[in-house]
C-alpha cells in the first residue's frame, strides 16, 4: 500500500475535546445540586445553616460516607457488597458488648476491633467471590443473611444501652478536635485515604482496570485474586468501622442495628456517580452522594415537607442520577463515533 | 353493585358464649406464651419478665417468642405457631390491631385465651386487654408534664413510636384534647413525628424537630425508645438546657439524663406489673374464672384484686412520675 | 522441520518447540516449531483460523500449550500467566484490542508498570510524558488524558502499539496490528518497529497483507490448518509461493459450483448508508445466484449484511426483498419474509452455547413449530433431527449443549438453524471460518446445491479461494464503499485483491 | 442414561430432592408440623414470595433483576387502602391494583429496556421511589375495614379443610408460568436472551420488547400479591412487605436459577420457596429462633452456587491432569 494515497487523519487537525472533564462533571453536578438545595433551604429556614444544624448533618453523613467509600471500591471493581449492613450490625454489637464488659478499654481498641471484625467478614466475601467463582451479588446476599443471623443468634433479644457503655465511648462521637467532631474527621480521613489509594496508587488503578474490563485485566497480568480480596476487605473493614461509629453515636445497639442499610449505601454510591458496571466513579463522589442523601433528608424535614415524601424523592433522585449518567455516556460515545469515522 | 366501604357485610367473629365460674380453681401447668411487639426492646424484656414471674407462681409453662421488627404482619406467623403448639394463653402486644386479628380469631377458635396488653388488638379478637393506665390518665399526665416544663406557654412537639401504634395514638389524641383546655391555651403542639421505636430514627427525628422549630420548649415522647433517644441527642447538643424532654421512659435508661439535667421529669407505670397481671388474667380466663365480661373480678397475686371494665379492659393503675429525687428507688 | 538458520542470526531468542493446543474438538495448533531471532522481524502467515492467534496467546501466557515447550535464550520458559510472559520480556499486541475503556489513554499504556513518585504514588506527569513521547514517535495525536472509551478501532490499535512499545521488550509480538490502520500510520509503525529490531529485539508480525510482510520481515513461517508448513527467509519466497503454501490446495477441484441460470430478482439494496460504517451501497441478488462480498477485514461487509437483515440500524437507503420494502431494524420481519443470516461470529451471534443443539436449531422456528402456542416435546426434536441429519452433523445426542461440539459441527448447527426456516435468501457471513477442510467442501457443496434449487445466496468471505470458487458475482467493499462488481469470469485473485486494497491493476 | 445423570447433577433437581427430604423429616420429626392447620399457615406464609418469584424467575433467567417488587406490593397495598377509603367498590379496586402494579412494572421496563439502564441500579431506585410513594399515598394511616367476604376468603380454606383458597390462585398461576417458561416459544426466547442476548437478537428475538413485558408482568403480579397481602392481614399499610425482595431473590437463586441468566426452572424455584418456608415453619415450631434461619438461608444460598462450581472445578482439574499424563513427544 502506498503511503501517498493515505489520508491525513482528521484528528490531527482538530484540538481534542477533553472527555476527562465531562466525567468529572458528574461530581460537579452533585455539588451543584447540593448548593442549590442548601441555598433554597437556608433561605426558607436560616437555622439550617446554624452550627448545630451543620454539625448534625455532618454527623449523620459520616457513617454513611464511611460505608459508601468501601462500597464504591467494590462497585468500581464491578462487584457489589450487600453484606455491609449486617457487618455494621455485627461490629456494632460486638464492640458495644466488649466495651460494656471492659469499661476501661480505650477508644482505639474499639476502633481496631471493629475494623478487624469487618476485615474478616470481607475476607470471607472476597474469597467466596474469587476462589468460589460465585457472583458477588449471590455471595453478599448470602452473607448478608448469615452475618445478621450470627449477630441475632448471639445477641438474642439483648440490647446494649447507652448507660451501659463507658462514657468516653459515647463522648467520642460528639467530642470534637478543633471544632470538628471526631466522627466527621474519621469520615474525612477515610474518604481521603481510600480516595488517594484509588486515585494515586497502583492497586487503586488496577481495581479500576478490573472493573473496566475484567478480560483485559487478566491479559495485563493484574493480580486479580489479591485485588478482589483487597476490595472486599476494604469494604468489610469500613463497614466494621462504621459499626463502631454507630455504636458510639447512638449508644443503644441491638442485633438489628443497620438492618437494611446496604441499600442506602448502594444508593449513595450510585447517586455519587459510581457506575454499577464498574470502572468509573470516585470515592469522593460516593462521599458526596452520602452527603446529598443526608442533606435531602434534613432539608425536607426542615422545609416542613411532609416527611413521607422524603423517601419518594430519594428514589426519584437515584433513578435520575443513573439516567443522567447514561445520557452523558451515550452522548460522548455518539459524538466520538461520528468524529472518528473515515466514511 | 359491588362492595364498598360502609357496606355492612356482617363481619363474622365468634362471640364468646361461655359463662364465668368465679370459684373455679386456677389450673396448673397452663401453657402461657408472650408475644411482645418485637423481641429486642428492653421495655418488652422487662414486661415479659413480670409475666415470667407470674407464670412461675401459677406453676405454668412460660414461653417468649416474637419478631425482630415491629412490622404489622410479622407477628402473625408467631401466632400461628403458638396455635400449633396448643398454648393455653397468648399474651400479645399488637403491632397492628387488625393485622393480627384473623389469626387471633383462629387461636380463640382453637380454645386459646387471648390477653392483649400494652397495645391493644381489635376488641373482638381478644378476651381481655391489660391497660397500663387509662388512656385518659396517661394523656392528661403527659399534657400536665408538658405544661409544667414549658412554663405554661410555648411550642411543644411529640415524638411517637410507629404511626400505627394503637396506644400512642390514643394518648396523643387525649393530649390534643387537653391542649384545648384554657389552662393549656398558650401551649402549641407544632408537630408529631414518628421514630418507629427505632433508636436511630427517633434520634434523627428529634434532631429534625429542633432544627425546624427553634423555639421548641418541650419534646413529649410517649415511648421509651423515643424519649431515650431524644434525651441522648439533646444532652449531647447545644440545645441542652433550652429544650425539655418528657414522656414515658424506663428509669434505668433515663437515669443518666435525669442526673445530667437534660430531663427533669417523666412518667411510667411499672412495666413488669403489666406482664404479671396479663399472666394472671390469662390463667383466670383459661381456668374459667372469668370470661372477659364487664364486672367480673379476679385476683392477680401480689397485685390484688382487679375488676374488668367495659370492653374487657383491665386497668393496671396510675403511672408513676420519676424525678431526680425518686429515680434511684427504681431498677427496671 | 524446514527451518533455515542462516549463520548471521545466531542462537534463537525465543523458540517455539513442537507445541500443540486444542480447544475441545478443535485442534487449533498441532506440533508447530519455529525460532525468533534477535534483530529480526518474523512473519507468521496463514488463512483465517490457521492457528496464528493461538500461538500468540501461548507465547503471551494466556493459553498453556497442551504439549510442547517454549524456550527463551535456550532455557525452557515456565510462565503460565500473562504476568509471567511480561516479566520474561515479551510484549504482545493482541488481535482484539484489550484496553480499559474507563481509564485514560496514558494509564492504559502504563498499566502494570506505571512510573512511581518517591511516595510510591503514580507519577501522572511522567506517565503522560511517556504516552506523548510514544505518540510522537508513532506520528499520531491522541490526547493522553482522554478515556479509551470511544476511541476508533484504529486509535485503539495505536494505543495497543504504544502499550507494547512502552515496555522495551526483548520480544515484540504483533497480531494483525495494521488491520485497522491507514498507510501513514503503518509507515510510522514500521519505522519504529524497524528501529526496535535494529536495536536487537525479536519481532513477530502477523498480517494478511503481503506487501507489509515483505516490507518489514526477514523471515516467514507459514501455517495451514493448525500445522506448520515451512519457515523460510523472506527473499527465498515470492508472494505467490506464500499464498500457494498457505492455501495448500488446488482451487479448481475443491469447490463444486454448479452452473445456474439466475432467476427473479430477490433482493435489491439501494443507497444504504450508516454513518461511520458504510455509505451508499447498492446491489441486487437474484434467485439461484451466489453473490460474494469480498474485502479486507473491517471493510464493512458484515455491517452491510447485518443492516440488510435488520439486526443493525441504518441511516438511509432502502432494502427491497421479494418486491416489498423491509422495515429497518426488524430481523423478525426479515425472517418471516424469508431471509436468513448466518452470522460471522458463531460464538457470539450464531449460537447460544449454553443451550442444547435441539433448542439452537429450532430457536428461530419455535413460533412456527408451536401448536396452539405450545411446544410439545416431539415437534422440536423431529425438526432438529431432520436438519442435523441432512447436514451430517456429528454429535452425541440432541440434548447436548451446542458448546460441546467441534467448530465445524457448530457451524453446521448454525446452517441447520437457518436452513430450517426455508429461506428464499441465505446470507452467510464467513461460512467456513474455523472449520476443517472436509467440512468446508461439504458446506460449499451444500451452498451450491441450495443455489441450484433456486435459493439466492449472499456470501461474505475473507477467503479468496472460497470467493473465487463459489461466486457467480463478486462485490468488493473497501472502507465502507462498494468499489467493484466483478463477474465470475472477471474475478481473479489479482482483480479482487487490488480492488479491496484500492490500487489499480498494473499487470 | 447420561441424560439422567445430567439432570441429577443440575442444581434444581438437587434442590427439589432436598426439599422433599426436609418435608419428610419435618413431618416425621416435628410435632404439629404435619397437621392440616399448619399446612394452611405454611401456604399463607409462602404465598407472596411464591407469587412474586414466578415472574422473578423469568427476569433472572434473562439475566436481569427486579428489586422493586416488594415496594410495588407496598404501593399497591397503600393505593388499595386509599381507594377503599374513597368509597370505590372492592370489585373495582382489585383489578385496578393489578393494573397499577403493571404500570409500575412498565416504568421499570422503559427505564431498563428503552434507556438501557442497568436493572440492578434502576430497581434499587424504584424500590425507594415506590415505597416512598406508598407513604405519600397512605401516610401513617392503616386501612383495616375490608369486607369479611374478601378477607375471609383469603385466609379461608376450601371447605374448611387444610387447603387454603389462595393456593388455587398460586397453582393456577404457577402452571401458567411453568407452561409459558418451559413449553412456549416465548419461554424458549427467555433462555436464549439470558444465555446470549446477541445470538437471540440474531435469531429474530426482540430482546428489549420481551424484557419490557417481563417487567410489566412482574409489576402486575406484585400488585396482585399486594392485594392478597392486604386482604390476608386486613390491613393496608405503606410498609407492607418491606424487605420481601431479597427473600424472593434468595428463593430464586436457591432454586437453581443462574444470576447470570440462561439457566433455571420454575419447579426448582418453587421448591426453593417451599424449602425456605418449611425450614422457617419447622424451626419456629421447634422454638428455634427465626434468627438461626437467617444463617441457614445465607449458607444455603452461597452453597447453591458454590457446590456446583466446586464439582466442575474438581472434574476439570482431573481431566487436565489426565491430559498432562499422556507422554509428551520430545523434539
Ligand atoms: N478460546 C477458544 N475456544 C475454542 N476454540 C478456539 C478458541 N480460540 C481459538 N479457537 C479455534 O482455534 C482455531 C485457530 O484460531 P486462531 O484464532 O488461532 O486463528 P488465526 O490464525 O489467528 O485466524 P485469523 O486470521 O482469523 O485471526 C480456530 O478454529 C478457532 O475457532
Ligand atoms: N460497534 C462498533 N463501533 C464502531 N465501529 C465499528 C463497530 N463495529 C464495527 N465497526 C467498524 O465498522 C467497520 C466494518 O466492520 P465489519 O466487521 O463489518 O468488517 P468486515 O468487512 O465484515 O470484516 P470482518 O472480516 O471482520 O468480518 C470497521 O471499520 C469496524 O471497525
Ligand atoms: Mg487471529
Ligand atoms: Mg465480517
Amino acid at each position: 500500500m502506498s503511503v501517498a494515497t493515505a489520508e491525513i487523519r482528521k484528528n490531527d487537525k482538530k484540538p481534542r475535546l477533553r472527555i476527562g472533564y465531562v466525567v468529572r462533571q458528574r461530581e460537579m453536578g452533585i455539588v451543584l445540586a447540593l448548593v442549590v438545595l442548601v441555598a433554597y433551604t437556608a433561605i426558607n429556614q436560616p437555622r439550617f445553616l446554624g452550627s448545630q444544624s451543620i454539625t448534625d448533618i455532618l454527623l449523620n453523613t459520616a457513617i454513611l460516607a464511611v460505608l459508601a467509600s468501601g462500597m464504591a471500591v467494590v462497585v468500581i471493581t464491578r462487584h457489589i457488597d450487600l453484606s455491609v449492613g449486617s457487618v455494621l450490625g455485627l461490629s456494632a454489637f460486638t464492640v458495644a458488648t466488649v466495651m460494656q464488659d471492659n469499661q476501661g478499654l480505650p477508644m482505639v481498641a474499639a476502633l481496631g476491633l471493629g475494623l478487624a471484625i469487618g476485615a474478616v467478614a470481607g475476607v470471607v466475601n472476597g474469597a467466596l467471590v474469587h476462589f468460589g467463582n460465585v457472583p458477588a451479588l449471590v455471595v453478599t446476599l448470602g452473607t448478608m443473611y448469615a452475618y445478621r443471623g450470627l449477630t441475632y443468634s448471639w445477641a438474642g433479644g439483648q440490647q446494649v444501652t447507652a448507660d451501659e457503655v463507658p462514657r468516653h465511648f459515647l463522648r467520642f462521637a460528639n467530642s470534637a478536635l478543633l471544632g470538628v467532631p471526631w466522627l466527621v474527621l474519621i469520615a474525612l480521613v477515610v474518604i481521603a485515604g481510600v480516595g488517594l489509594m484509588m486515585r494515586n496508587y497502583r492497586i487503586g488503578r488496577e481495581l479500576y482496570a478490573m472493573g473496566s474490563s475484567p478480560h483485559a485485566a487478566g491479559l495485563a497480568g493484574i493480580r486479580i485474586a489479591r485485588n478482589t480480596l483487597v476490595a472486599f476487605v476494604i469494604s468489610g473493614a469500613l463497614a466494621g468501622l462504621g459499626g463502631v461509629l454507630y455504636a458510639s453515636r447512638f449508644g443503644t445497639v441491638d442485633a438489628s442495628s443497620g438492618n437494611g442499610y446496604e441499600l442506602q449505601v448502594v444508593a449513595a454510591v450510585v447517586v455519587g456517580g459510581v457506575a454499577v458496571f464498574g470502572g468509573s466513579g470516585t470515592i469522593w463522589g460516593a462521599g458526596l452522594g452520602a452527603l446529598l442523601l443526608t442533606v435531602i433528608g434534613s432539608a425536607l424535614a426542615v422545609l416542613d415537607i411532609n416527611q413521607f415524601w422524603q423517601q419518594a424523592i430519594v428514589g426519584a433522585l437515584i433513578v435520575l442520577a443513573i439516567g443522567a449518567d447514561r445520557l452523558v455516556a451515550v452522548r460522548i460515545a455518539r459524538s466520538l463515533r461520528k468524529r472518528d469515522s473515515h466514511v | 353493585g359491588g362492595t364498598s366501604k360502609g357496606d355492612d357485610d356482617g363481619a363474622a367473629g365468634p362471640a364468646s358464649t361461655a359463662s364465668a365460674d368465679p370459684n373455679a380453681a386456677i389450673k396448673e401447668g397452663l401453657k402461657i406464651a408472650f408475644l411482645p411487639k418485637q423481641l429486642n426492646n428492653p421495655y418488652s424484656d422487662v414486661l415479659a419478665g413480670g409475666g415470667e414471674v407470674a407464670v412461675g407462681e401459677l406453676k405454668g409453662e412460660y414461653k417468649l417468642v416474637g419478631p425482630n421488627d415491629a412490622a404489622a404482619s410479622s407477628q402473625v406467623s408467631y401466632i400461628n405457631t403458638l396455635i400449633q403448639q396448643q398454648q393455653d394463653v397468648i399474651g400479645i402486644a399488637a403491632n397492628d390491631p387488625n393485622a393480627v386479628c384473623p389469626s387471633l380469631q383462629q387461636a380463640r377458635q382453637a380454645g386459646i385465651k387471648i390477653v392483649s396488653f400494652d397495645s391493644d388488638a381489635s376488641k373482638d379478637c381478644r378476651d381481655v386487654f391489660i391497660n397500663q393506665a387509662t388512656t385518659q390518665g396517661i394523656g392528661e399526665s403527659l399534657a400536665k408534664m408538658a405544661n409544667e416544663l414549658a412554663g405554661g406557654e410555648g411550642e411543644i412537639a411529640i415524638l411517637s413510636a410507629t404511626p400505627n401504634a394503637t396506644n400512642q395514638n390514643a394518648w396523643i389524641k387525649v393530649v390534643e384534647e387537653e391542649l384545648k383546655k384554657p389552662e393549656n391555651s398558650k401551649l402549641k403542639l407544632v408537630k408529631t413525628v414518628y421514630g418507629n421505636d427505632e433508636d436511630q430514627k427517633s434520634f434523627q427525628e428529634a434532631q429534625g424537630l429542633l432544627q425546624s422549630y427553634p423555639n421548641l420548649k418541650v419534646i413529649v415522647s410517649p415511648t421509651t425508645v423515643g424519649i431515650a433517644a431524644a434525651a441522648r441527642y439533646v444532652s449531647s447538643s447545644n440545645y441542652k438546657g433550652k429544650v425539655a424532654i418528657t414522656g414515658l421512659g424506663l428509669p434505668n435508661q433515663m437515669r443518666e439524663y435525669v442526673k445530667d439535667g437534660t430531663v427533669s421529669k417523666f412518667a411510667l407505670w411499672v412495666p413488669s406489673d403489666i406482664g404479671y397481671l396479663a399472666a394472671y388474667a390469662g390463667a383466670a380466663l383459661a381456668s374459667g374464672q372469668i370470661t372477659g365480661a364487664q364486672g367480673e373480678k379476679f385476683t392477680a397475686g401480689k397485685l390484688g384484686e382487679y375488676t374488668i371494665a367495659a370492653d374487657g379492659e383491665i386497668v393496671l393503675g396510675p403511672p408513676t412520675e420519676f424525678t431526680a429525687q425518686n429515680i434511684d428507688q427504681f431498677d427496671f | 522441520m524446514t527451518t533455515d538458520r542462516s549463520a548471521s542470526s545466531g542462537p534463537a531468542l525465543l523458540e517455539v518447540l513442537d507445541v500443540s493446543k486444542s480447544f475441545g474438538a478443535v485442534a487449533a495448533v498441532q506440533g508447530v516449531s519455529f525460532p525468533l531471532f534477535a534483530g529480526e522481524a518474523h512473519a507468521l502467515v496463514g488463512e483465517n483460523g490457521a492457528g496464528k492467534s493461538t500461538i500468540v496467546k501461548m507465547l503471551a501466557g494466556v493459553h498453556r500449550p497442551d504439549t510442547g515447550t517454549l524456550r527463551v535464550d535456550g532455557h525452557e520458559a515456565s510462565w503460565n500467566s500473562p504476568a509471567g510472559a511480561k516479566a520474561a520480556g515479551i510484549a504482545v499486541i493482541y488481535q482484539e484490542p484489550t484496553l480499559f475503556p474507563d481509564l485514560s489513554v496514558a494509564e492504559n499504556i502504563a498499566m502494570g508498570n506505571a512510573p512511581l513518585t518517591r511516595l510510591r504514588q503514580i507519577d501522572r506527569k511522567s506517565m503522560r510524558a511517556t504516552a506523548e513521547a510514544l505518540f510522537t514517535r508513532l506520528g499520531v495525536r491522541i490526547d493522553p488524558d482522554r478515556p479509551a472509551r470511544g476511541l476508533s478501532i484504529a486509535d485503539q490499535q495505536i494505543v495497543e502499539i504504544a502499550k507494547a512499545l512502552s515496555v522495551h521488550a526483548k520480544v515484540l509480538i504483533m497480531d494483525e496490528p495494521t488491520a485497522a490502520l491507514s498507510g501513514v500510520e503503518v509507515e510510522r509503525l514500521f519505522s519504529v518497529v524497524r528501529s526496535l529490531r535494529d536495536e536487537g529485539a525479536a519481532i513477530m508480525f502477523i498480517s494478511h497483507r503481503f506487501e507489509e510482510i515483505t516490507a518489514l520481515c526477514q523471515r516467514v513461517t507459514i501455517m495451514r490448518d493448525g500445522r506448520h508448513v515451512c519457515t523460510e527467509r523472506i527473499e527465498d519466497l515470492t508472494v505467490d509461493d506464500m499464498i500457494r503454501r498457505m492455501v495448500g490446495r488446488d482451487l479448481s477441484t475443491l469447490f463444486a459450483k454448479q452452473d445456474v441460470t439466475p432467476g427473479e430478482e430477490v433482493l435489491r439494496v439501494e443507497a444504504l448508508s450508516r454513518a461511520g460504517v458504510f455509505r451508499d451501497i447498492s446491489f441486487t441478488v437474484r434467485a439461484g445466484e451466489i453473490v460474494a462480498l469480498a474485502g479486507l477485514v473491517g471493510s464493512g461487509r458484515s455491517e452491510v449484511m447485518q443492516a440488510v437483515f435488520g439486526v443493525d440500524p441504518y441511516d438511509s437507503g432502502t432494502v427491497t426483498f421479494l418486491g416489498k420494502r423491509l422495515r429497518p431494524g426488524n430481523p423478525r420481519a426479515a425472517m418471516n419474509a424469508g431471509m436468513a443470516l448466518v452470522p460471522e461470529d458463531r460464538r457470539q451471534q450464531g449460537l447460544v452455547m449454553d443451550l442444547s443443539i435441539e433448542r439452537n436449531v429450532t430457536l428461530p422456528r419455535a413460533g412456527a413449530l408451536a401448536k396452539l402456542g405450545l411446544l410439545f416435546g416431539g415437534a422440536e426434536r423431529r425438526e432438529a433431527t431432520d436438519w442435523t441429519r441432512k447436514l451430517q452433523t456429528k454429535f452425541g445426542r440432541l440434548s447436548d449443549l451446542v458448546g460441546t461440539l467441534s467448530g465445524g459441527n457448530q457451524q453446521k448447527v448454525v446452517l441447520a438453524k437457518w436452513l430450517a426456516t426455508g429461506p428464499k435468501l441465505l446470507i452467510v457471513d464467513e461460512p467456513t471460518r474455523g472449520i476443517d477442510v472436509g467440512t468446508k467442501a461439504e458446506v460449499h457443496r451444500l451452498m451450491s446445491q441450495l443455489a441450484a434449487d433456486g435459493m439466492a445466496v449472499v456470501m461474505v468471505s475473507s477467503e479468496l479461494p472460497e470467493v473465487l470458487g463459489m461466486a457467480d458475482r463478486v462485490l468488493v467493499l473497501r472502507e465502507g464503499h462498494l468499489v467493484a462488481e466483478l463477474s465470475r469470469a472477471d474475478a481473479t485473485e489479482e482483480t479482487v485483491m487490488y480492488a479491496a486494497m484500492g490500487q489499480q491493476v498494473t499487470a | 442414561m447420561s441424560e439422567l445423570r445430567g439432570r441429577l447433577a443440575s442444581w434444581d433437581t438437587v434442590i427439589i430432592g432436598v426439599t422433599v427430604a426436609v418435608l419428610i423429616a419435618a413431618t416425621a420429626g416435628v410435632e404439629n408440623f404435619g397437621n392440616g392447620t399448619n399446612f394452611t399457615f405454611l401456604i399463607l406464609d409462602l404465598l407472596p414470595i411464591a407469587l412474586i418469584a414466578l415472574p422473578m424467575t423469568m427476569i433472572v433467567i434473562t439475566g436481569e433483576i427486579d428489586l422493586s417488587v416488594a415496594s410495588t406490593l407496598g404501593l399497591t397495598s397503600a393505593i388499595m387502602g386509599d381507594l377503599w377509603n374513597r368509597g370505590l367498590t372492592i370489585e373495582m379496586i382489585i383489578p385496578l391494583c393489578v393494573l397499577i402494579g403493571a404500570l409500575l412494572g412498565a416504568v421499570n421496563g422503559v427505564l431498563i429496556n428503552r434507556l438501557g439502564l442497568p436493572s440492578l441500579a434502576v430497581t434499587i431506585g424504584t424500590l425507594a421511589l415506590y415505597r416512598g410513594l406508598a407513604l405519600v399515598v397512605l401516610g401513617d394511616a392503616a386501612v383495616a375495614d375490608f369486607p369479611w367476604a374478601f378477607t375471609g376468603w383469603v385466609t379461608g380454606t376450601i371447605g374448611g379443610g387444610p387447603i387454603p383458597n389462595v393456593l388455587i390462585v398460586l397453582v393456577v398461576l404457577a402452571v401458567i408460568f411453568g407452561v409459558v417458561l418451559h413449553a412456549t416459544p416465548f419461554g424458549r426466547s427467555l433462555f436464549a436472551i439470558g444465555a446470549n442476548d446477541q445470538a437471540a437478537r440474531f435469531s429474530g428475538v426482540d430482546v428489549a420488547r420481551t424484557k419490557f413485558w417481563l417487567y410489566v408482568v412482574s409489576g402486575a403480579i406484585a400488585g396482585l400479591a399486594g392485594v392478597l397481602w392486604t386482604l390476608r392481614y386486613s390491613s393496608a399499610r405503606a410498609d407492607n412487605g418491606a424487605g420481601l425482595e431479597l427473600a424472593v431473590v434468595a428463593a430464586v437463586l436457591l432454586g437453581g436459577v443462574s444470576i447470570f441468566g440462561g439457566r433455571g426452572s420454575l419447579w426448582g424455584v418453587l421448591s426453593g420457596v417451599l424449602l425456605l418456608a418449611v425450614l422457617q415453619n419447622a424451626l419456629r415450631l421447634q422454638d428455634v429462633s427465626g434468627q438461626a434461619l437467617n444463617i441457614v438461608t445465607g449458607v444455603l444460598l452461597i452453597a447453591s452456587v458454590l457446590l456446583p462450581n466446586i464439582i466442575t472445578g474438581v472434574r476439570d482439574s482431573l481431566h487436565r491432569r489426565r491430559l498432562r499424563a499422556v507422554p509428551v513427544k520430545s523434539s
